[in-house]
């Protein structure tokens, strides 16, 4: 654990998860996950959890980014909140 | 046989895994094959629960070691004879719905019967995993495949169902999270997934405000998923707008195993002496039960459409068992455990019932059900019989069950308890009789019947369900008067040994 | 006084639920009413059967199930439910011929249904009889109650759905609503629901908590007996005569006092109920009831409503006997669930051999009528004065008992209120018998040339009669029961 | 609504900062995870198991049936992403284009048209997609086999270094989806079938499991590795390690095989046709 | 070595700084991208040169070597991917309608952008 | 009360992000009408309980959990507990994710399928529909 | 030299939050987009660093590698998006 850049990192994750949740448009929602996944990614190499950083890295800002977009894609990118 | 025979607490789970594999992977092949796998598959799993149950009996309990590893590093299956006994119920229901809904399946996904039938099985894997398993977090994965399958298997019905599929998912993840962070803070403090082991280290931390939170989570968790009262809003609609086939195996089990891990929890983590004495927690939840219990019987009133009052009728049962097990007395105890079992059978009877005439008349509507038991006399009777058990008239089971709870709370002196229930009672006895007097007595549309009503052949098109259908109801129906007699035994041979003598 | 082991009680209920499969799956109606006769005849045999060895004080036991530990579907056959049993099956075999007539003559719909459900009411009603601890009762009680809700509702219409509804909402919610918590509070307090002679509440110190549960009980059970649970009685007269017979001579209202009886004496127990003074309490409101369904009564038109009050207050006889606590009172209370059965049933059949007949239901047309059908007013005639309570029928023996008793235990109030009662239901049926036979018949009559009903309608209700009359000059068989029932419940012997 | 949620997020909100009070402190070495049960993983696992990375260890034998139902839950998902947008009824759209490969030109052709002649030359194109992304086609289909190749290396290499199949399976899946993006989603279900994903997705999980159950017929328990030595011709020790490795290739099939899955039928809707 | 690793790791924080402020401050997306797409590349590379510099000045060892290579390995496959997906990105505006910027209309998108 | 508060939040800032993060998922799900966004918020939610599980795996002064080459348990050198992370959690979040991920796939594809029924995202005005009906 | 790749790290993270404020901020949905793949860049640096600073660099080498690639098909199927929808502000109805 190295806890000066877990800090920073925290941070930063909750912004874009707060980000994530408040944008208007949908697509930016899923991209915003996406960069909330990277830092979540980020966060357990941190923390030394590896295998955990890597599934979060090839899922969390791969697969389900993908997925996302890909949901939005044939659904609409419109939303009101 | 004899060699497998210690292997049996993994074979439950692993039987119908694999059946579901194949039965998936037969689909893409001949879809003929399907019912087949599945079928077999969750018929030979019912046999070894059930010589599980018979070795339990006389062996207490058994504990076998997935992987070799001993306990507190390894997962450890640990059968009981209260989750022997939930195991043999959980297959009998999902074999026997599956048997009856044959042909409305094959109706429904002609294209994707592989899919479904493997669905169905890895639901009634998960289940069964979860009753079986003495890990708390292997509980959780096994709760997730419940719980996905069971998202799937009612999102594919038609209306409304995706909308309240999805609803349920959300309503579900959340409790299976909350559920994961109560382990999570268990985890913490203790150091420890397996059940048995929590339990041993738990005593040191009777005092801690985490272990109150953990033990608050995991419990809004299970009752986010065993719908109580004010938590329950994902239920009607989900349950109401599936497909029959698959909530005829979703209604009756999942709401009874839910509460058959928050017993599993209170008992075999949280030790009864933390959950009951520690907590002072009874109170509140026989009241919310109450409120369940009331509220889902004035819920139930308000329907016009079968399925739907059927579900509110689940929610109202939901509050007996919720609220007998926390009256924590062996009386009540004893009555929560009797009804997962009896309101298992009871549910599934009723929805099988309930399908049969969906199927048969494609509507149910009140409107829809007059005159129908000339019509399908079998089937309403069968109807009819899981009726007088839901209201709780004695030889069907319903009754024994209620007898246990009202006594357990006549023993603890919870009145409002004893109200609740004998209300509800007498609600259902509305309900029920609405129906079966719009049933009997409606004249159908065309040309009243005359005489010998009983031989005479259908005079329209709607006719009797299908033959496997009936023989499953009917099994159904009679199994519900079995275990009303047999309750004595039930309850002396097994769940007054199940049940931890601190109570 | 000894027990042992038999059979007998449960082949007794199970004969007609075994002919229910019969009386379903036989193609024509001649097989099916075989069945019905050849149930009865049989149900009838192992009753009279056991009559003997209960009356050499010998009590037949057999335990079908242990449902609940130390608590199981027993049957027990004691001189008190002896007489029931008579009572019931007798009058099974009569009323099965007369069924016969009655739905043939008006070419009733759905007989099979009919025959099925008559069949399992008769074997409720006998589980009811022998049940040997509160749970078996109970559990016959309801199964009674759900098996005569569809002869209730038999005619399908709007008013049959209407009552059915009543019918079902008071018996099912009585049952729900007291009888159940009732019970299960007398198990937690006791342990037990083994009726026994002198009763097992008996350690109960608590004199609120004993009021409470002998209420609830009493109401619960009532069915038809005690006054604010009476008011489906009057509407389930939508129900075809052999129906209504059934319901108030035979079984179902009968099974209500009889359950009352029990709850009393088996349950409480005389000396508990005398200990605490709940017996003046019961008899208050049986006399309340007794005075106010005769004064009802005479207001009533329509002959089978006026038939329906009368039973509620007859019924009220039966729950006042008992309550006096004194040996002739219980005697006579117990004498007139027979009695009453003998009379009220005659007095119904007439009412629905008229109504087969001329289709007449009021009393206000019945005018002359006994001209043209004097064997069925002859027979009601002879019903009436057994109601009444009048010498050459049996009612007079069963009220000298009750007379007897109100002497006895010294409520000479109850005295006053027998007496008057039965003043006026001399005044609410002979008036009925006077102008059948002595006014001349209106207009209509001489118009659809009125003759006797048919054959298997007018047989069983001369059967009856004949019984009613025959009862008064032979008595023994009941009176031999009732008092040894008497017997064993005050501990005399 | 927002007012409810509000409050109902800042009461739980209260309720875990209330019990964060009387947690051990973050990262303490003496808390009790780190005291009771893993330290016998961290210093037993390399002995009987054979295999440096504790997560794998764990994750692959000791609590090896949790990760049996991980895989089935990806499955699960792919089963019911099928089951639920699957469209299967044919139904034609209503116009359909076609490039002819060598000159560029597209032909639209109207509904119930036909191709003018059925020779190779002419491929079908999405109906919204008209351009020829050279650069993005050249890029993937050269990072492609690297991906997949990094994708079986991170399968076989999990027990060394992070990774493992699940990891492994869904890079290898991920380059299918590239693949599928780069190009366009017909060419990909041409490459590899929807019936290819879903009898690879159920045989991952039949290796697996199919592994336990031979453990389980060669005596031992379900799931102990221990027993395939005898059949691997290695002590057990190693026979865990080798178990390990074949279990995490039958998560690698089965998560690749399903995410693939899952992709078909979300992208296209169901429909199989066009996609994103 | 320890001083070249140093230099040159601060070479690529320096391109990434770049990078980052030209992303914040440049006014239009065809121009974000250039630095992004530019810079950050740049930096990445510098970046993973030094530190696979350091990892095989270390302890030089096959294992270490290997490590070098592989971290040169994702600079390389960063190479190869970060202009084509910032000529996908472009193609996107391209085709979403996106006006290249000009000095006139600077607070154009403001209003219409999410 | 001050500095204890301080130096509670100091060592348990991480938790603290976690609670945080439950709330703005929780919150997502309860209050937000588009379902796309409840999804979100639904894996927000998820990652903040992986990330409360992975915070109880850390250890001071230890490294990630793969055993270094020298070490080979019945070598020379013995492994300390405390030289390693606890692996256990990881493990347990493996699974987390992988559930996640499943459970993220059904949902869209629930909402792709609502959709396409009422044309519209936003629960209200599903809600709108249904009681127009 | 660890404490020159905390440093260093940290300043990294501190240029991550200029590119978050793209990210969160940015009015289109590409800005967004460039965003996020700048985080993905400097992330990839990152994690590097992270295994220079646990000294076990060569467990986190494939983490990025994998991150990279995965970080470009997510790109990818963004920007595809568009190729697929023909407008930014066409179809959608923004308020």
């Amino acid at each position: 654990m190295i806890w000066e850049l877990d800090f920073i990192i925290l941070t930063l994750v909750i912004f874009s998860g707060i980000a994530a949740i408040t944008v208007k448009d949908l697509l930016s929602a899923a991209i915003l996950f996406g960069a909330y996944s990277f830092m979540m990614c980020l966060l357990w190499a941190i923390m030394g959890a590896v295998d955990v950083a890597f599934t979060e890295a090839t899922v969390g800002a791969g697969v389900s980014t993908v997925f996302f977009v890909a949901a939005v894609f044939h659904t609409t990118r419109d939303s009101k909140d | 046989m004899e060699n497998l025979s210690p292997h049996f607490p993994a074979l439950i789970i692993i039987v119908p895994l694999i059946a579901a594999l194949l039965t998936s992977a037969a689909g893409w092949l001949n879809r003929r094959l399907c019912f087949h796998f599945a079928a077999l598959g969750l018929f030979t799993s019912l046999l070894v629960s059930t010589g599980l149950l018979a070795s339990v009996l006389d062996k207490d309990v058994i504990l076998y070691r997935l992987g070799g590893w001993p306990a507190p590093w390894g997962i450890l299956y640990r059968i009981d004879r209260l989750n022997g006994l939930v195991l043999v119920v959980i297959f009998f229901i999902a074999f026997l719905n599956l048997i009856a809904n044959k042909r409305t399946v094959e109706e429904s996904f002609p294209e994707q019967l592989g899919g479904f039938y493997a669905l169905y099985v890895l639901f009634v894997t998960g289940l069964s995993g979860m009753v079986a398993t003495g890990d708390a977090f292997n509980l959780y994965v096994l709760l997730e495949i419940s719980s996905l399958t069971g998202y799937a298997l009612i999102g594919i019905g038609h209306e409304r169902a995706p909308l309240a599929g999805l609803n349920y998912l959300f309503m579900g993840t959340i409790g299976a999270s909350l559920y994961l962070l109560g382990i999570g803070f268990l985890y913490l403090m203790t150091g420890s997934l397996n059940m048995t082991d929590i339990a041993s280290l738990l005593p040191g931390f009777y005092g801690s405000p985490v272990m109150v939170l953990a033990f608050l989570l995991c419990m809004t968790g299970l009752f986010i998923k065993m719908a109580l009262f004010p938590l329950h809003a994902w239920l009607p609609n989900a349950y109401s707008f599936s497909p029959s086939a698959s909530i005829g195996v979703i209604a009756p089990l999942t709401t009874k195993v839910m509460i058959y891990v928050m017993i599993r929890m209170t008992f075999d983590v949280f030790t009864p002496d933390f959950s009951f004495k520690m907590m002072h927690l009874g109170e509140v939840m026989v009241w919310l039960a109450v409120a369940a219990i009331i509220m889902g019987s004035l819920f139930a009133l308000a329907q016009t459409r079968l399925k739907r009052m059927l579900t509110y009728v689940i929610i109202a049962e939901v509050g007996y068992m919720v609220g007998g097990f926390w009256l924590g007395n062996r009386m009540a105890v004893t009555g929560a455990v009797l009804h997962i079992l009896n309101d298992a059978v009871m549910t599934l009877c009723i929805f099988l019932a309930a399908g049969a005439v969906v199927y048969q008349i494609c509507g149910d509507d009140f409107e829809d059900l007059k005159g129908l038991f000339r019509k399908m006399p079998i089937s309403m009777a069968a109807f009819t019989v899981a009726a007088l058990s839901l209201i709780g008239v004695p030889p069907t089971c319903g009754f024994f069950s209620k007898w246990y709870l009202i006594s357990g709370g006549i023993a603890a002196g919870h009145y409002g308890f004893v109200v609740a229930l004998l209300f509800s009672s007498l609600v259902n006895a509305v309900l029920f009789f609405r129906i079966i007097e719009i049933g009997y007595f409606e004249p159908f549309s065309e040309g009243e019947g005359g005489h010998g009503v009983h031989h005479g052949p259908p005079a329209m098109e709607i006719r009797e369900a299908p033959a496997g259908m009936l023989a499953c109801l009917l099994l159904a129906a009679v199994s519900l008067i079995v275990l009303g007699i047999y309750t004595g035994d039930i309850v002396t041979r097994i769940i007054d040994l199940a049940i931890p003598p601190a109570i | 006084m000894n027990t042992i082991l038999s059979l007998k009680p449960l082949l007794a209920v199970l004969t007609s639920l075994l002919a229910v499969p019969g009386i379903i799956l036989s193609r024509s109606p001649n097989v099916r009413e075989g069945w019905t006769f050849a149930a009865a005849l049989a149900k009838f045999g192992i009753v009279v059967s056991m009559i003997p060895m209960v009356l050499s004080g010998v009590r037949l036991e057999y335990t079908l199930a242990e449902v609940l530990p130390g608590l199981g579907i027993t049957f027990r056959v004691d001189a008190f439910g002896m007489l029931f049993a008579v009572v019931a099956s007798s009058l099974w075999i009569v009323t099965s011929a007369y069924s016969i007539g009655y739905m043939r003559g008006l070419q009733e719909h759905s007989q099979t249904r009919y025959f099925c459900f008559f069949a399992l009411a008769l074997s409720a009603t006998l589980g009811v009889a022998f049940a040997g601890n509160l749970f078996t009762l109970y559990l016959f009680y309801e199964a009674l109650s759900f098996a005569t809700y569809p002869l209730v509702t038999h005619h399908q219409d709007r008013e049959a759905r209407s009552s059915g509804r009543k019918y079902l909402f008071y018996i099912l919610g009585g049952s729900i609503a007291f009888v159940l918590p009732a019970m299960l509070v007398a198990y937690h307090l006791t342990g037990t629901l083994d009726f026994t002679p002198r009763g097992f509440m008996g350690g109960i110190e608590s004199k609120s908590t004993l009021l409470v549960l002998l209420l609830l009980f009493v109401f619960g059970f009532a069915k038809a007996g005690i006054m604010p649970m009476h008011s489906w009685l009057p509407a389930a007269m939508v129900a075809p005569t052999p129906v209504s017979a059934l319901l108030h001579a035979v079984a179902v209202v009968k099974v209500g006092a009889f359950c009352v009886v029990r709850i009393i004496t088996g349950v409480f127990g005389t000396d508990l109920l005398a200990a605490f003074h709940f017996d003046t309490l019961i008899c208050v409101i049986a006399s309340v009831t007794i005075l106010t369904s005769s004064l009802i009564a005479l207001t009533q038109d329509e002959l089978k409503r006026r038939l329906a009050f009368s039973t509620i207050g007859q019924l009220s006889y039966i729950v006042l006997g008992v309550a006096l606590l004194s040996q002739a009172g219980m005697t006579g209370g117990m004498l007139h669930i027979a009695m009453h059965a003998f009379g009220k049933i005659t007095l119904f059949f007439c009412a629905g051999a008229i109504f087969v007949a001329t289709g007449i239901k009021h009393i206000s047309g019945m005018v002359g009528i006994g001209r043209r059908m004097p064997v069925t007013m002859g027979a009601f005639f002879l019903g009436s004065l057994s109601v009444i309570g009048l010498p050459p029928a049996g009612g007079f023996i069963s009220k000298w008992h009750l007379v007897l008793g109100t002497v006895q235990a010294h409520q000479y109030a109850m005295l006053v209120v027998l007496l008057a009662s039965s003043l006026l239901n001399a005044a609410y049926f002979l008036p009925i018998v006077y102008r059948a036979f002595f006014c001349a018949p209106g207009e209509a009559m001489f118009e659809n040339r009125i003759a006797e009903a048919p054959v298997w309608c007018l047989a069983p209700l001369v059967v009856t009669a004949v019984g009613s009359v025959v009862l008064f000059f032979y008595p023994q068989p009941f009176l031999r029961l009732a008092a040894l029932a008497v017997q064993t419940m005050t501990g005399g012997g | 609504m927002r007012i409810i949620g509000l409050l109902i997020v800042i009461a739980f909100g209260s309720l875990l900062r209330y019990g964060v009070f009387f947690f051990p402190e973050w990262g303490d070495p003496a808390s009790p995870p780190s005291l009771h049960v893993s330290p016998h993983y961290i210093e037993e696992a390399i002995a009987e198991t054979a295999v440096p990375n504790l997560v794998t260890a764990v994750l692959a034998d000791y609590r090896g049936y949790d990760t049996m139902f991980e895989t089935t839950v990806i499955f699960a998902a792919g089963l019911a992403c099928f089951m639920l947008l699957r469209v299967l009824q044919r139904q034609v759209p209503e116009c359909r284009l076609y490039r002819h490969i060598p000159t560029g030109i597209t032909l639209r052709i109207e509904k119930g048209g036909k191709l003018p002649t059925e020779s190779g030359s002419f491929e079908r194109i999405d109906s919204n997609w008209v351009p020829h992304d050279l650069i993005i086609k050249s890029t993937s289909r050269f990072i492609t086999p690297f991906l997949q190749i990094f994708a079986l290396y991170v399968i076989a290499h999990g027990h060394h270094s992070p990774g493992g199949g699940f990891q492994g399976g869904v890079i290898l899946g991920a380059a299918v989806i590239m693949y599928a993006i780069s190009y366009d989603l017909r060419r990909s279900i041409q490459r590899i079938g929807e019936q290819a994903t879903a009898v690879l997705g159920s045989a991952g999980v039949l290796i697996y499991a199919g592994t336990g159950a031979l453990c389980m017929v060669l005596g031992a328990a379900f799931l102990d590795y221990g027993a395939l030595a005898g059949l691997l011709g290695v002590d057990p020790v190693m026979a865990r390690s080798h178990g390990m490795l074949i279990v995490e290739i039958g998560v690698g099939i089965a998560v690749s095989a399903v995410m693939v899955w899952i992709y078909y039928n979300l992208s296209s809707a169901g429909r199989h046709d066009e996609g994103l | 070595m320890n001083i070249l690793v140093g230099f040159l790791l601060v070479i690529g924080l320096f391109f990434f700084t770049g990078g980052a402020v030209g992303i914040l401050r440049m006014p239009d997306f065809y121009t974000r991208l250039h630095p992004a797409g530019k810079l950050d590349t740049m930096g990445q590379l510098m970046a993973m040169g030094a530190m696979a510099l350091y990892v095989v000045g270390l302890d030089l060892s096959l294992a270490s070597v290997l490590t070098g290579l592989k971290i040169l390995l994702i600079s390389v496959l960063v190479f190869i991917t970060s202009p084509t997906a910032t000529h996908a990105i472009v193609d996107a505006g391209v085709r979403a309608g996106m006006e290249p910027w000009t000095k006139s209309e600077t607070e154009d998108f403001r209003d219409l952008g999410a | 009360m001050g500095v204890e508060l301080f130096s509670d939040i100091a060592s348990k800032y991480n938790y603290l992000g976690v609670v945080i993060l439950m709330m703005i998922g929780l919150y997502a799900m309860i209050a937000k009408n588009n379902l796309v966004k409840k999804i979100i918020g639904m894996n927000i939610f998820q990652t903040a309980i992986i990330l409360f599980y992975v915070s109880t795996a850390a250890k001071r002064g230890a490294t990630i959990p793969i055993i270094r080459h020298g070490h080979n348990g019945h070598g020379h050198e013995v492994i300390h507990a405390a030289e390693y992370i606890n692996p256990l959690p990881h493990v347990l979040m493996l699974t987390a994710i992988v559930v996640s991920v499943a459970t993220l796939g059904v949902a869209l594809a629930l909402a792709v399928k609502v959709y396409h029924q009422y044309g519209t995202l936003e629960e209200d005005e599903i809600r709108g529909q249904l009681r127009n009906k | 030299m660890t404490a020159f790749f905390l440093y260093s790290s940290i300043y990294l993270c501190f240029l991550m939050v200029l590119t978050l404020y793209r990210a969160i901020f940015g009015p289109t949905v590409l800005d967004r987009m460039i965003g996020v793949n700048a985080i993905g860049s400097k992330t990839t640096v990152l994690l590097i660093l992270i295994g220079l600073i646990y000294q076990r660099v060569d467990m986190f080498v494939d983490i990025a590698l994998a991150y990279a690639s995965l970080n470009f098909i997510a790109v990818l199927a963004a920007a595809r998006y568009f190729q697929k929808r023909k407008g930014l502000y066409d179809e959608t109805r923004f308020r």
